[in-house]
């Protein structure tokens, strides 16, 4: 099976959908001419047109808007975000019309259409630039939240986005654009709602998403030294969550560490952990551990930038704690 | 330095146009069914049968019944809050309307949406928004859409002055210019945003102004006379549908009533009210079909239509099953 | 002591600290002229200016920035959302500006300033005018998020709010306007981060804020008519929250129900359930209940919209499946 | 109806000032130590001692340092993520900026803001910010906190003319106008957004135009000429100051560097770049200087003199000690 990046992975993910349906389109700032801010979109205009991949004017809220307006009388369009945290400017129409609309309507008009891009912190980029917001979109019914950390999820799990029939929030991890993995060339979907357990474990379940998930599989090496063999549950789709994979996991090892690079309160891994104390409270032998970035806005400077964001040694320590070694 | 340009406000142009009995006795008969439509649910509001915020349109019918007559049957319509004519005009029936304001199982959007939430696909009606400006790029998304596919369609949006500041306004008719998409922006411009009256508002008191930046046709009126709205709004419509080009129209007209009915409207003098009901766009077209030639008679049967027509509404409302059901409504499987 | 208005109670609240300290000011959509839409700011126009209470257009987005603005510069603005829906076009303005401007900046610029306004759902307004952000504002570092649910906690948290030297999200009940309170008529402040026991009991915590703390009440009445005596912990402080009298009050009961109008995929009440989890683990008798709206935008229909919300007899329910009397 | 406005857009101005040594002078020195400390910033950039982005404003020098010398020094300015230049022309000395850059703990802001968030309270730099628009209606704050107070602040606002097409823009100018805040909205109109030229990202290419809507002041003219942008920029200042009065100007220029270090740039012609670098604002400056009567001996001495500054800017970059912390700085005790 070739080898290709997570990056590649989603353009090829993009041509063969829009190769397969006439009716998607790409649209947002620098998608075009530019190739991409990064490069997710390159050639693309080249292949298709400047009719299916439309270089936007800096104005989310609009382009969105558009999006919607668009995908309710039947396009299928996909917004790229040049970073998610520029849709903070756009959210009101991701979260009172996309999300909304379907429901508003008594059904009759469905919103398909993905919005994408990366999200989580990138390198030394500052507060503004460097946030996870998936919390803010789990939390809102007429959404599905898709984070994948390879490049085989995000090609399968952008397929499947796409053809969907409802707004999907697709956030990329703006640092795992060069990452490899193993990728068929036969065409294959991803079904949401659907947990990949990335590596088998007995003595404690890791559960993360896009980046964190490949700092718990260098943790679990680590702890691999130690005997200590982790599971690792990617959960990739954040709404549906598939709490079944989640929970037998959990039952098998009886702990629990979530992981996240975003905000603590009322972080995602809050609502994970609430799922995992429902379905086994009486499985888990030791506290379910959370390991997040600290509550503080971004730092700009490379080692403070380190020291708030999740590392391994954060996980390996709270695992330890899981297992009441330290 | 180039000076302010403040002066560059025209006058609102008031003229008059001629047209025929045939003509304007539908637009007579929509206008007179949305008042009467209005007039019912806020009776039925003041019954406790109606909840929730409701915006009536009453004074401002010429609006949406003139601009919506230019309009195909297949033409998008995108509408605020305030959209229960709209929804007629495009051809929604009184029926689900009354019965969605009621919450009913046989309402428009299944007692989901209320009030503020119509929506009927089969009529290109895309929907009632209560977000004020989000509305706008959704406009500007469904006619890029019919140029996309090149299907001939055009879109129309509706909304009011107070919503000529927000940024998706701002954004949507930005992108509708610089993409020459086939959009009628239509601002309702009835001198309130809610208790606000223009001058604290707007810099100037123009909003076609908007227009300026962004090279885009505009035009501005008086909406007392249905046959003009149709007439001039018809021209922005034939120039979306000829060279897909946008234009900005604004149509200065009035609220009779409240914002909502919750509001007793005490920002504005009794007599400045009374002054803008002489101008009556219902009262102006009846007399207008009464000087054109038609018979008392004719126009009585009219309104005796009309009449039954809103009580079967009502009727139908009263008597139809409470809404229940919302989880298949969610996510489209 | 005299019985007073939630309404009246704010409006207090904001007259004293106006006639207290000329920087603050108020600025809002209909706040002046019209008295406020739901009447909050009443007679402030009138008692002090056009200067001072200031009508604006709707432009959130750029009214809660020019608030900003001037909060850095040394003004204290009270900025009112007629609701908080309304905020999702200006959550720009919050999350990357008023929370991150004094970590930005480097401690140079605070920003105090109070976004204020009604939110949660009213009744029948529709899922665009329904629905409880507080966990997105609670997930934000740099933020203070308030929620009270009486007349007397508004009054004593918001004068708080107004001479915070950080920005606060102090988010009203829609529907607790009218209800009354004792007020004592000499001046009090509420701290940030203290719960209160709104009901004291022994055999299951109920932990809400806002209008659920009333359903709560509500609740613990019916049930102590089976001698069941539930403690009502109102947290009234969402950021920061009040670990210790809500873990004392877990730890003496054993049990602990959630209770939020907010949607329950990643709401607020996940990360307080992650927090007993976290801290009372060995003194839950039975897993930690929540009971939130349905997971759905809320329908305009009277009667569905009843169904959606938490009533009285959910808590009863989830207090019985949580004492395994269910 | 009225026709579309395009024909209104005027020629960008170009027309020549007249000035002396005395005024040049500082305006030269200030322009080429933001073009030195640009460039050491570049080479440590390429070194990694520099991270993230960083945007550079070389080609741009005269609007900031024009536009900044028309304030007094307790005025406010508020910028983008290209502010460089910008605190250095507010008073902002290299070294703590250059610090910052590094992410020292001896930077401008602790090392937790980096280049795209540069903050000095005691200069009234009211910060760089990087959400496009954002920082719009943060001016227009400064700007009503002064009018608040009476104490005859004025505040001046930079963005690109990419950003005139996002809603917090024109909120911001929109809100600024209709309260007669004491505001100088100044777009860097660079040609690009990011790789998008103006045609692709207006439909007029006039950003000026923006002002028509909400009769307030504009300008427009190029930004190569220093001397130029300050009196232009002045008599905005003046009307800000005087009768309390926002002005939008638009000021032609061209980056010479990509949008940020990684762009390559690649969407422009090297002769699209040469033509522009024959208009470079430093070495029009500097050959006015020696025009005006400078000798050549003098601006040398300035130029060594700058060197001096920039290369001591990098030496304490260099050797300051890391930043070191964060958590006191979340929330204000
Ligand atoms: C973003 C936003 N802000 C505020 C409101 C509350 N609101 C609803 S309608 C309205 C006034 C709108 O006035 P205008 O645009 O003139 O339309 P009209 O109601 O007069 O038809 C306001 C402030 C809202 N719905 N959305
Ligand atoms: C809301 C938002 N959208 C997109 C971006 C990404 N972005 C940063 S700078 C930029 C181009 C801005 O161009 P312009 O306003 O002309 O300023 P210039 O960089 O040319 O000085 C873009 C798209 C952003 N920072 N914020
Ligand atoms: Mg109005
Ligand atoms: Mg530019």
């Amino acid at each position: 099976m070739p080898v290709i990046s997570y990056r590649e992975a989603l353009n090829q993910a993009m041509r063969e959908e829009m190769e397969r349906d006439p009716d998607v389109f790409i649209m947002g700032e620098e998608v075009g001419h530019y190739n991409g801010a990064y490069k997710v979109t390159q050639g693309l205009l080249n292949h298709f047109s400047e009719r299916r991949v439309i270089d936007a004017p800096i104005a989310e809220m609009g382009f969105a808007g558009i999006g919607v307006g668009a995908a309710m009388v039947g396009l299928r369009p996909i917004i790229e975000f040049m970073t998610f945290n520029f849709s903070l400017v756009a959210i009101d129409q991701i979260v009172n019309n996309a999300a909304k609309i379907f429901q508003m309507s008594g059904g009759q008009f469905n919103v398909p259409i993905v919005f994408r891009g990366p999200g989580g912190p990138a390198v030394q980029v500052g507060s503004q630039h460097s946030q996870s917001l998936e919390s803010f979109y789990a939390n809102v019914p007429g959404l599905k939240v898709v984070m994948p950390s390879t490049a085989y999820d995000a090609k399968g799990l952008l397929k499947t986005a796409i053809r969907d029939d409802n707004p999907v929030v697709f956030i990329e991890g703006e640092t795992l654009y060069n990452s490899t993995w193993e990728v068929p060339t036969t065409e294959y979907l991803i079904p949401f709602g659907k947990a990949d357990v990335k590596r088998v474990g007995q003595h404690v379940t890791l559960i993360a998403w896009s980046k964190m998930v490949w700092t718990c599989l260098d943790a679990a090496k680590e702890l691999a030294k130690d005997g200590i063999e982790a599971e690792v549950v990617d959960v990739r789709s954040l709404r549906p969550l598939d709490h079944d994979t989640i929970c037998s996991s959990v039952a098998k090892t009886g702990r629990c560490v979530i992981v996240e690079v975003g905000w603590p309160v009322a972080g995602y891994g809050a609502e994970v952990a609430y799922q995992v104390q429902r379905a086994c409270l009486d499985q888990l032998d030791a506290p379910i551990e959370r390991v997040t970035s600290d509550d503080v806005p971004m730092p700009y400077a490379k080692n403070l930038e380190d020291e708030v964001q999740p590392q391994i040694k954060d996980v390996i320590a709270a695992v330890k704690r899981a297992l009441y070694l330290a | 330095m180039t000076t302010p340009e403040s002066a560059r406000v025209e006058p609102v142009d008031e003229s008059v146009t001629t047209t025929t009995v045939e003509e304007l006795r539908p637009l007579y008969r929509q206008m007179l069914a949305i008042r009467r439509l209005e007039e019912a649910s806020a009776k039925a509001y003041s019954q406790g049968k109606i909840g929730g915020f409701l915006h009536l349109i009453i004074g401002q019918e010429a609006v949406c019944v003139g601009a919506i007559a230019a309009l195909a049957a297949d033409d998008y319509v995108v509408a605020t809050y305030r959209e229960h004519g709209h929804a007629y005009a495009k051809g929604v029936a009184a029926r689900p309307i009354m019965a969605e304001l009621y919450g009913k199982k046989t309402g428009l959007v299944k007692g989901l949406g209320g009030s503020m939430h119509l929506f009927d696909k089969s009529k290109g009606f895309l929907g009632g928004y209560g977000i004020v400006g989000g509305h706008v790029p959704i406009a500007a998304g469904a006619a890029l859409a019919a140029k996309y596919r090149g299907d001939g369609k055009v879109a129309m949006c509706f909304f009011g002055e107070g919503a000529s500041t927000i940024g998706g306004f701002a954004e949507g008719i930005a992108l509708a210019a610089l993409w020459k998409l086939p959009a009628v922006f239509i601002c309702e411009n009835n001198q309130y945003s809610m208790g606000t009256p223009l001058y604290r508002s707007l810099a100037v008191e123009d909003v076609s102004l908007r227009a300026l930046a962004h090279g885009m046709a505009r035009d501005r009126f008086d909406g007392d006379d249905v046959v003009k709205v149709k007439r001039r709004i018809a021209e922005a419509v034939q120039r979306a549908r000829d060279t897909s080009e946008p234009t900005l129209v604004e149509v200065v007209t009035y609220r009779f009533r409240g914002h909502s009915m919750s509001d007793p409207g005490l920002y504005r003098t009794k007599d400045e009210v009374e002054e803008w009901k002489r101008r009556d766009p219902l009262t102006r077209s009846r007399q207008r079909l009464i000087d054109l030639g038609a018979t008392e008679a004719d126009v009585v049967a009219l309104e005796d239509d009309v009449k039954a027509e809103i009580e079967d509404a009502v009727h139908f409302a009263e008597t139809s099953p409470a809404a229940d059901a919302y989880l298949p409504y969610v996510i489209k499987e």
